[in-house]
């Protein structure tokens, strides 16, 4: 029984914030809604042994990156509305087909997979804790290179934002 | 000496060629002396050559010149044997004949040389086409004189008539030579050869309906060319030509060419009853609806045009009777009076400065008394009045027919023949009558307008006339009753054919007696009302004559309408008719339907690339419902999920 | 002795292009940083950057030749023939836009660096992910790519289209970025594993009627990513946005390193992932290229842009290569010769439109090309040249590409697909020639403002007009070359 | 032999060449260039023609890898036919370049296509195997594409893209068709060996062949026209330029009766028995079809491509009657359709460049003032007429002698076509030379001059020379005609 | 007594991705689009969490930090270049930047 609530709770939390993002009017509280999920994602994150994983996730998911986003947000304003017409007529309705459809089939394959690991790849008995030592004894042997390559990523993301964002004009009336 | 009779052939052609290539250098007097020349030594060559191969007892001479293609093996090859012979003089002597009329006839044209260049062209196709040794030659003088004829009626082709006519003589002729062309399409398949001889002697091996095809098909082409039912229109609308050519092409050579070919083809035409009776029956038609619409035209060269017509149709009537002789007897001595008439006609035109309609004529015997006189004898001659020449061939062919009635197994056939002889009578009647008349319009009839300025013609014109005129007389003599000439010329020519002979004893004298009668009754009755004016001396008021003669008259002159009705269905029936494919078949239908394609095409390229919305959210719904697709394929599919 | 790096298989050789674009970029960064730095010292910085990345290239086949295909970096980097011709592939892209986008990035304002690091940086990027054996080092090599095409697409920062089109591509290429590591978590979630290989021994092992669902769902939505970024329909929707919207000197890199690298690596999936299930995925596969080749004639030829026309070619371009890559192996060397020389073609007809319409610019309508002929004729000829090639007329590469690759297609019975993409080439043939009719053989008044074009352009121009005709007439050496590719595979 | 093979090819793409690289300043040189290196070319095809290699079946003379791991090869021969065709392009293209007027002349554009064009016809009538063949037949594309762009009408676009779109809707049909040849040989052969001494021996099921001669025929007749796909010639008639349609109707219609004698035919023969009727059926109608329209036209450019298309149709009739006569005088009709629809194309331009219209209506009477020009037009007519004599005739005899054969009622229906193509014929040279002289702008029209006539007349001469002695025309086909309906008997036997 | 097993966190990381797909579908705000792939992405980390468990394997969590990198770039980018239009035309809706289509 415990079992179960520890799996609904933060996952009807997580679909309530899922919904939130998707649906709210007003940007921070679709915001809000993407913290509510990231949260319980990160509990979800618990029960299924990831700790490590989870502590990152509330660091940087719902601490910097959720920040970042807050920060634009303010920036560009919120009290602007959004212009919520259809350029197609029945564009929601067949949205909402799509969304169902593509929801049913996604989770069929999903449940469809039970049979073929069992028969092949039975679930295993014993826990893999995902501790800091293992996730760092794994990361730092066999997946070291695409380690030290994500920093390219990260040189990537900051060259484009400069790129795109940093306003020289700007900075040279401020000198 | 055998290769003597190819120079006359030749002659012309580099006549024409050498004209036409100095005709800028060449004044009239040069060109004539050439022309002139050539033609007589074409002439003399000519009968140098038939009278050594009369000497030779008229045995076939051929020489192929080269090959022309060589499979199927088809050469250009000539044949001198008693048909082409008669043909070679006659198209020689006439050519010369014809060319001193011209010129003073075409004396000061600004076209003076073309004309010869045409004219002497034209006598080399016809030599081609009586000479040949095969079909192929043959077809090739066909068209030939076909082309040299256009060129020669469209002479003065700034006149837009003279223009259409030429091209309608092209036209027509070019139907016939489409059933020529298929005729020898069938006979290339059955003999393997074009080569004459060959082909008749292996025409026994072949079945009667081959036979009556391949004559059925080349009768198409005579008819063209020799302007029979239904093909005659073009020959009236061609005297828009100068006149010596017409005396030349439309009276005694180009259109005797559908006669001289199927004499030509008599030893295969002899095995199909079917052509005959067809043969026979056109060419009666053809004879009674030309003499019938040469009663009442006006045109001084029209009414030779549909006597020509008419006359030809004689010449069908003998060939389809079975008389091949009699139907060259009538060729040659129709060539001499037609071409006297012809060439009379031209120079009372030339005296009358172009003048053609008749009826502005009148009384001009005593001004122009040589050609009145000359033309007379012709006249005489067509009428068939002893002993002219036309009298000897016209009674032939009567006495054929009538014979041929006699030789006829069935009852039935028996009365037809009787019929076709009868009807043949009346249009040598006919015949008479018109040629009276037209006689009596030009040189008697006073329609009281002043001739005094007109002069007998130049010397250069009735010397030529007188020739003729003495030929007219006298050419009858080489084929009487009592003295077969041309048939021994012809003999080796005909020699596998069954040729009606003319009936013996008092039957053929009876037939003569009635052959005359016909004529004189013609001419009498021409005098009565053109000489006499009988209708004005008597008077017929009580007998309410006035609207079938007109009716008749209407009918006569309009060709019993035949020409119209030509016009309606065919020129303009074929203009609409191309136009009408043109634009709805070709335009709207066909390239219509490739243009709507291309529209469809790009109306539906400008209908989906709307889809391209510039929408973010658009194209992610695009991508969820192909992902949808996606999944439910590997789903739903037996093919993949197993 | 081995040490953990032997045991790790570490070895700087196989990632030695990547890491030289890396030295380059950071290099660049360097000097814009601390010192004022003259433009032509970066030109020349980037420059022998990108020959030394052809020598690194090089190095790679010599490490090749002596340990033939192999894994390194713990069975993350493959170094196979796959590998070398992607990597040549996109060093000679590089190296054929550098002028184009050297200039384009020289007139943006203070950006030049920054520009400059992100094309080198999406260079290493496709490098990586062309080398890689895993999923998640091909998702990361990918991600590196695109972000900086992203940022390319909107560098133009004072044109409306370039910004919509940065966002567009941002969006969507994210989108796709999503689905296709979401393929990368169904494969591993059915099949405990993650690499290209390693998918390979996995369905032979369990047999290939048991693969389950979910990896095949899997492996689908990988394939659906890479075909997002080659812009094969219904994924394109993307690319003509993009192609307007970007400033021109980028485009031409843009479109070909993403195909190059996405190609490469497809055909690999093909070859050796899915070399037991192919079949499965033939209905897939077929309704991909029919709708690519349908939808792109069918879009283009409503086209007044040239850049969006270019785009939509595209389309029915990728539709052709995926036909070869979705059956056999023949068909792939036959693809990959039908990539390589539309790529030659696609940089040269962007070159060209950079050289006409200036480098920044974004709208490039087909009119602008009016008077072409009476400007320039050289430009007009070679234009003429690329798009026939394009249109697949004989004498240019793009004839022997589409012959090879029919060729192989018909082999293998694929008669449907050859009708399509066959009527798609008569289509093809009205919006090829449209543009050509406008440059070179419309009579026009208005003539295009004076073209100045450089010595360095017109070299690199008339190369590839040399390349595509010289493929066209002796295609032998790229065939044998593309047919060895494959040669272990057979 | 090999050397002149290949310079046949080379010389036309190096004079191009050579033109294109001249200034445009050296407006006076474009011309005499062009000239010169087609009369080149001409005396080679000269050479060849008296050579032994003319008057026998096709070979290969010439043969070099292209694509070593597929086998695939270019192979280049001649024989008889392609002969007497490259020899016709080589005179066709050196009197078009001869005709052509001034402002045609000092184009560096406009020559170099010429010559371009001459290169690839060329290269179709000697190519050996059916990739080089498809890639030549595309070629030609390329020039004519700018030839009629460039220097063609007002409606030229139109015209442009719907010849373009037509023949490479036709082409991508021969496209498949040597795929699935290459792909067939490739089953017996290990390699996609297409030339044709290997097409000759490759054995091919009836179903194959069927498909296939199906694939090859229809993009051929596209190109031939044949009826219901014509629509494209009449429009690219119109509007290309004077040279252009001498070449379109000279050579390149005879592209596509060359391709289904060198191809369809004898490698696909099960499939030609099969479908011969069909093709027989619309080139009748083609025949027929192709007069009556042109007798409605206004255009006399347009005149004359319709009776392209009735002509062609005799063509299409000859091949597909099988009979070695019609074959025969299929090839024969080929060259004589191209030497007459060349010249009176030439002829139309002649009085184009004067009046700058084509419409019927707005001549009339011009045999006054230009005595010379209508008597030249006349004879051409009449050698398209097919008067016995010209050249004309020969073809359509043979044809119609051979065809009769086996088409009874159709050849008497084909027959039917010298009557129609007398009265458009005659009846547009009555419209346009005869009568007064009604239109003021006639009145000052000059005659031929000297470069005109010479440029015309060798076509007059050859008309009449094949006309009088067409043996001389037959030897060169005589081998390859026999060749085919020996194969065509062959398997018609065997069915 | 149900038993909480792979499938369920596999379902829920479906219904996840689709409500993230959902809102990339309706939205045009480009913030809300992003919020979206970032819930996507999340959907992919607990599939890859989830399995990481099943098979007792580390590299399911592994791979769930490089999704994370990559997310973080790219929200820096995609925000980079929200800026950058907002401070061209103050509008971070999409549809308004339907300038470029058909």
């Amino acid at each position: 029984m415990f079992e179960l609530l520890i799996f609904f709770l933060p996952a009807s939390v997580l679909i309530i914030g899922a919904l939130i993002v998707v649906f709210a009017k007003n940007p921070v509280h679709n915001a809000m809604g993407l913290v509510m999920t990231l949260i319980s994602l990160a509990i979800i994150y618990i029960t299924l042994n990831a700790t490590f994983v989870a502590m990152v996730q509330m660091l940087v998911y719902a601490g910097a990156v959720m920040t970042l986003f807050l920060f634009v947000i303010m920036m560009i304003g919120v009290d602007k509305k959004e212009q919520t017409s259809d350029s197609i007529k029945g564009q929601t309705f067949l949205v909402s087909g799509v969304f169902l459809i593509l929801m049913s089939l996604l989770g069929y394959v999903a449940v469809n997979s039970e049979f073929s690991w069992n028969l092949w790849f039975p679930a295993v008995d014993y826990v893999v804790e995902g501790t800091p030592q293992l996730i760092a004894g794994t990361l730092f042997t066999t997946w070291i290179f695409p380690f030290e390559i994500i920093s390219i990523l990260l040189i990537v993301a900051t060259a484009a934002a400069i790129a795109l964002a940093y306003d020289s004009k700007i900075r040279n009336k401020d000198a | 000496m055998d290769f003597l009779f190819i120079l006359p052939i030749f002659l012309p052609l580099l006549t024409a060629i050498f004209l036409f290539l100095n005709r800028k250098i060449f004044n009239e007097l040069v060109t004539n002396f050439f022309t002139l020349n050539s033609a007589l030594l074409s002439f003399a060559i000519s009968f140098f050559a038939f009278v050594t191969f009369a000497l030779d007892k008229f045995k076939p001479i051929s020489i192929t010149l080269y090959q022309w293609t060589r499979t199927p093996d088809i050469t250009i090859g000539f044949t001198l044997d008693g048909l082409s012979g008669v043909m070679l003089l006659l198209v020689t002597g006439l050519s010369f004949v014809i060319q001193l009329f011209s010129t003073s006839y075409m004396e000061k044209d600004e076209k003076h040389s073309n004309y010869f260049v045409y004219f002497n062209f034209f006598v080399f196709s016809m030599l081609l086409l009586v000479m040949s040794s095969n079909f192929l030659v043959m077809f090739f003088g066909w068209e030939l004189v076909g082309l040299s004829s256009y060129l020669l009626i469209s002479f003065w082709s700034q006149k837009p008539a003279a223009a259409k006519a030429g091209n309608k003589a092209f036209v027509i002729n070019r139907i016939g030579d489409f059933g020529f062309l298929i005729g020898l399409m069938i006979i290339l398949n059955t003999f393997n050869t074009f080569d004459f001889h060959t082909v008749m002697q292996s025409s026994t091996n072949v079945s009667e309906n081959t036979i009556t095809t391949i004559s059925l098909f080349l009768l198409l082409g005579a008819f063209g060319k020799s302007a029979q039912f239904p093909l005659f229109s073009w020959l009236p609308d061609a005297m828009e030509g100068p006149t010596p050519a017409s005396a030349l092409i439309h009276a005694a050579t180009m259109v005797t060419a559908g006669v001289f070919m199927l004499v030509r083809i008599s030893p295969m035409l002899q095995h199909s009853a079917t052509a005959s009776i067809v043969i026979i029956s056109f060419g009666l038609l053809t004879a009674l609806i030309a003499a019938f619409s040469a009663m009442n035209q006006y045109d001084i060269k029209k009414v030779l045009a549909y006597s020509t017509i008419s006359q030809l149709g004689f010449m069908f009537i003998a060939i389809g009777a079975g008389a091949y002789v009699a139907a060259i007897f009538h060729l040659v001595t129709h060539a001499f009076f037609k071409a006297l008439l012809f060439l009379g006609a031209g120079a009372v035109i030339h005296s009358m400065h172009h003048e053609q309609d008749m009826r502005k004529m009148g009384g001009l015997r005593k001004r122009m008394p040589i050609t009145a006189g000359m033309m007379g004898i012709g006249t005489l001659a067509i009428s068939g009045i002893p002993p002219l020449a036309g009298f000897w061939s016209k009674d032939e062919i009567l006495a054929s027919v009538f014979a041929k009635a006699g030789m006829a197994n069935e009852l039935v056939f028996s009365i037809m023949y009787y019929l076709f002889w009868a009807l043949t009578l009346g249009a040598a009647l006919l015949t008479a009558f018109y040629m009276g008349r037209h006689w009596l319009l030009i040189f008697e009839k006073d329609n009281g307008i002043d001739h005094s300025e007109v002069q007998e013609a130049p010397k250069a014109m009735t010397r030529p006339l007188i020739l003729l005129g003495i030929f007219s007389i006298f050419i009858g003599f080489i084929n009487t009753p009592f003295f077969h000439g041309l048939e021994k010329v012809l003999h080796e020519t005909l020699e596998n054919v069954e040729v009606t002979h003319l009936p013996e004893g008092i039957a053929l004298v009876i037939l003569a007696v009635l052959s005359i009668g016909a004529g004189f009754t013609g001419l009498i009755i021409a005098f009565l009302i053109f000489g006499f004016q009988l209708h004005k001396r008597i008077n017929l008021g009580k007998f309410k004559l006035e609207s079938p003669i007109n009716l008749v008259k209407d009918l006569s002159s309009n060709v019993l309408y035949l020409n119209k009705f030509g016009n309606v269905f065919f020129v303009s029936g074929m203009k609409n008719f191309s136009r009408k494919v043109a634009v709805v078949v070709d335009g709207l239908i066909i390239d219509g339907s490739v243009n709507f394609i291309s529209s469809a095409f790009g109306k539906t390229s400008k209908i989906t690339s709307a889809t391209q919305t510039g929408l973010v959210r658009n194209y992610v719904v695009y991508f969820g419902l192909f992902l949808i697709l996606l999944i439910s394929l590997f789903i739903f599919t037996p093919l993949v999920a197993q | 002795m081995t040490g953990i790096s032997d045991i790790l298989g570490f070895n700087f050789v196989v990632i030695g292009p990547t890491l030289t674009l890396l030295a380059t970029a950071l290099i660049l960064l360097f000097v814009t940083i601390t010192i004022s730095t003259p433009t032509f010292v970066k030109k020349y910085v980037t420059l022998f950057g990108i020959l030394s990345t052809v020598f690194a290239v090089f190095l790679k086949f010599g490490l090749f030749l002596s340990d033939g295909v192999s894994s390194y970096f713990s069975e993350k980097i493959l170094l196979d023939e796959f590998a070398l011709v992607g990597n040549v592939l996109i060093v000679l892209v590089l190296l054929f836009t550098f002028n184009s986008f050297w200039k384009t990035s020289s007139q943006i304002d203070n950006k030049t660096t920054e520009a400059l690091i992100l094309i080198l940086m999406s260079a290493s990027g496709f490098l990586l992910m062309v080398d890689s054996e895993n999923f998640i080092m091909l998702f990361i090599g990918l991600e590196i790519g695109s972000i900086s095409l992203y940022a390319l697409a909107g560098l133009n920062r004072g044109d409306q289209l370039s910004n919509e089109a940065s966002l567009k591509y941002f969006l969507l290429g994210s989108l796709a970025s999503c689905i296709l590591i979401y393929g990368i978590a169904l494969v591993y979630v059915s099949l405990s594993i993650s690499g290209v290989y390693e998918t390979s021994i996995a369905i032979s092992f369990i047999g290939p009627e048991n693969v389950p669902l979910t990896s095949l769902i899997g492996l689908i939505l990988i394939i659906v990513g890479l075909l997002f970024k080659v812009a094969a329909a219904p994924f394109q929707a993307w690319a003509p946005d993009v192609y307007q919207g970007s400033p021109t000197g980028y485009v031409g890199y843009m479109a070909s390193v993403a195909k190059a690298s996405s190609f490469i690596v497809l055909a690999r999936l093909s070859a050796v992932s899915l070399n037991f299930i192919i079949d499965k995925f033939d209905l897939f596969f077929t309704a991909v290229i029919i709708l690519s080749v349908l939808l792109g004639a069918l879009f283009a030829t409503n086209q007044s842009d040239l850049k969006r026309l270019i785009a939509y070619s595209g389309v029915i371009q990728s539709g052709f290569i995926l036909s070869g890559i979705s059956f056999g192996v023949y068909g792939i060397s036959a693809s990959i010769f039908y990539l390589a020389t539309y790529i030659i073609q696609l940089i040269g007809v962007f070159t060209i439109f950079s050289i006409i319409s200036g480098q920044l610019s974004s709208n490039f309508a087909i009119s602008n090309l009016s008077g072409l002929f009476k400007e320039n004729k050289f430009l007009t000829i070679t234009f003429s040249i690329f798009m026939l090639g394009i249109a697949g007329l004989p004498l240019t590469s793009g004839f022997v590409s589409k012959f090879i690759l029919i060729t192989n297609l018909w082999s293998y019975e694929k008669y449907i697909l050859v009708t399509v993409l066959m009527l798609s080439t008569v289509a093809g043939f009205y919006f090829y020639l449209k543009p050509i009719w406008v440059a070179a053989v419309e009579k026009t008044d208005n003539t295009i403002e004076q073209i100045k074009i450089q010595n360095s352009d017109k070299l690199l121009i008339s190369t590839l007009a040399f390349l595509t005709i010289y493929l066209g007439l002796l295609p032998n050496t790229l065939v044998n070359i593309t047919r060895w590719m494959v040669e272990n595979y057979l | 032999m090999t050397g002149i093979i290949l310079s046949l090819l080379l010389v036309p793409l190096f004079s191009a060449l050579l033109v294109f690289s001249i200034p445009n300043n050296r407006k006076e040189l474009f011309r005499p260039i062009g000239i010169v290196f087609s009369l080149i070319t001409f005396t080679q095809s000269m050479y060849i023609l008296f050579s032994d290699y003319s008057k026998s079946d096709f070979q290969i003379l010439l043969k070099f890898e292209w694509i070593q791991v597929y086998g695939l090869e270019i192979n280049l021969g001649i024989s008889g036919m392609s002969t007497l065709l490259l020899l016709l392009s080589s005179l066709l293209v050196l009197l078009s370049l001869l005709s052509i007027g001034k402002d045609h002349s000092e184009s560096k554009g406009f020559i170099g296509s010429i010559l371009t064009l001459h290169f690839a016809i060329n290269g179709v009538f000697i190519s050996g195997d059916l990739i080089s063949l498809f890639i030549f037949f595309e070629a030609l594309l390329i020039p004519m594409y700018f030839l009629m762009g460039i220097w063609g009408g007002d409606n030229r676009r139109y015209a442009t893209i719907k010849f373009i779109l037509y023949t490479v809707f036709g082409s991508i049909f021969i496209f498949i068709g040597t795929v699935y040849t290459a792909v067939i040989s490739y089953g017996v052969n290990a390699r996609l060996a297409v030339d044709f001494e290997t097409l000759s021996t490759l054995e091919i099921t009836a179903s194959q062949s069927k498909t296939l001669f199906l694939l090859f025929t229809f993009g051929f007749l596209i190109k031939v026209p044949i009826f219901p796909l014509h629509t494209w010639l009449p429009d690219a008639h119109v509007e290309a330029p004077t040279a252009g349609s001498i070449l379109l109707a000279g050579i390149l219609l005879k592209v596509g009766a060359y391709g289904i004698l060198r191809v369809s035919i004898p490698f696909f023969t099960e499939g030609f028995l099969e479908y011969k009727n069909i093709v027989a059926v619309l080139s009748v109608i083609g025949i027929i079809y192709g007069a009556v329209v042109a007798i409605a036209q206004i255009d006399i450019k347009k005149l004359i491509a319709y009776s392209s298309i009735s002509h062609m149709g005799y063509v299409m009739l000859g091949i597909s009657a099988g009979e070695f006569l019609s074959i025969e005088g299929a090839i024969i009709q080929m060259i004589n359709h191209g030497i007459t629809a060349g010249a009176l194309f030439m002829l139309v331009g002649f009085i184009y460049e004067r009046r700058h219209t084509r419409n019927i209506s707005s001549f009339g009477g011009v045999k006054i003032t230009m005595p010379r020009y209508a008597a030249i037009f006349l004879f051409t007519s009449f050698a398209s007429i097919g008067l016995p004599g010209l050249n004309g005739f020969v073809g359509e005899f043979m044809i119609l002698m051979g065809s009769y054969n086996s088409y009874k009622m159709l050849t008497s229906i084909a027959a039917f076509g010298v009557v129609l193509a007398a009265i458009y014929m005659l009846w547009a040279y009555q419209r346009v030379f005869t009568g007064p002289l009604s239109n003021e702008e006639n009145k000052n029209l000059q005659d031929l001059n000297l470069r005109e006539t010479v440029s015309i007349f060798p076509l007059v001469l050859l008309m009449l020379f094949i006309g009088i002695f067409p043996s001389y025309i037959e030897s060169f086909v005589i081998q390859e005609a026999g060749n085919l309906s020996e194969t065509i008997s062959l398997f018609r036997s065997t069915k | 007594m149900l038993e909480v097993t792979t499938d369920w966190y596999l379902t829920l990381a479906a219904i996840l991705f689709s409500i993230g797909f959902f809102g990339m579908m309706i939205r045009k705000n480009a913030l809300i689009m992003f919020m979206c792939i970032e819930l996507m992405l999340n959907a992919v980390n607990l599939t890859f969490i989830a399995a990481s468990k099943h098979f007792g394997q580390i590299d399911g969590q592994i791979a769930v930090f490089f999704v994370l990198v990559v997310a973080a770039a790219e929200v820096v980018v995609g925000l980079a270049i929200i800026v950058s239009i907002f401070r061209k035309q103050s509008s971070a809706s999409v549809d308004v930047l339907n300038v470029s289509r058909g």
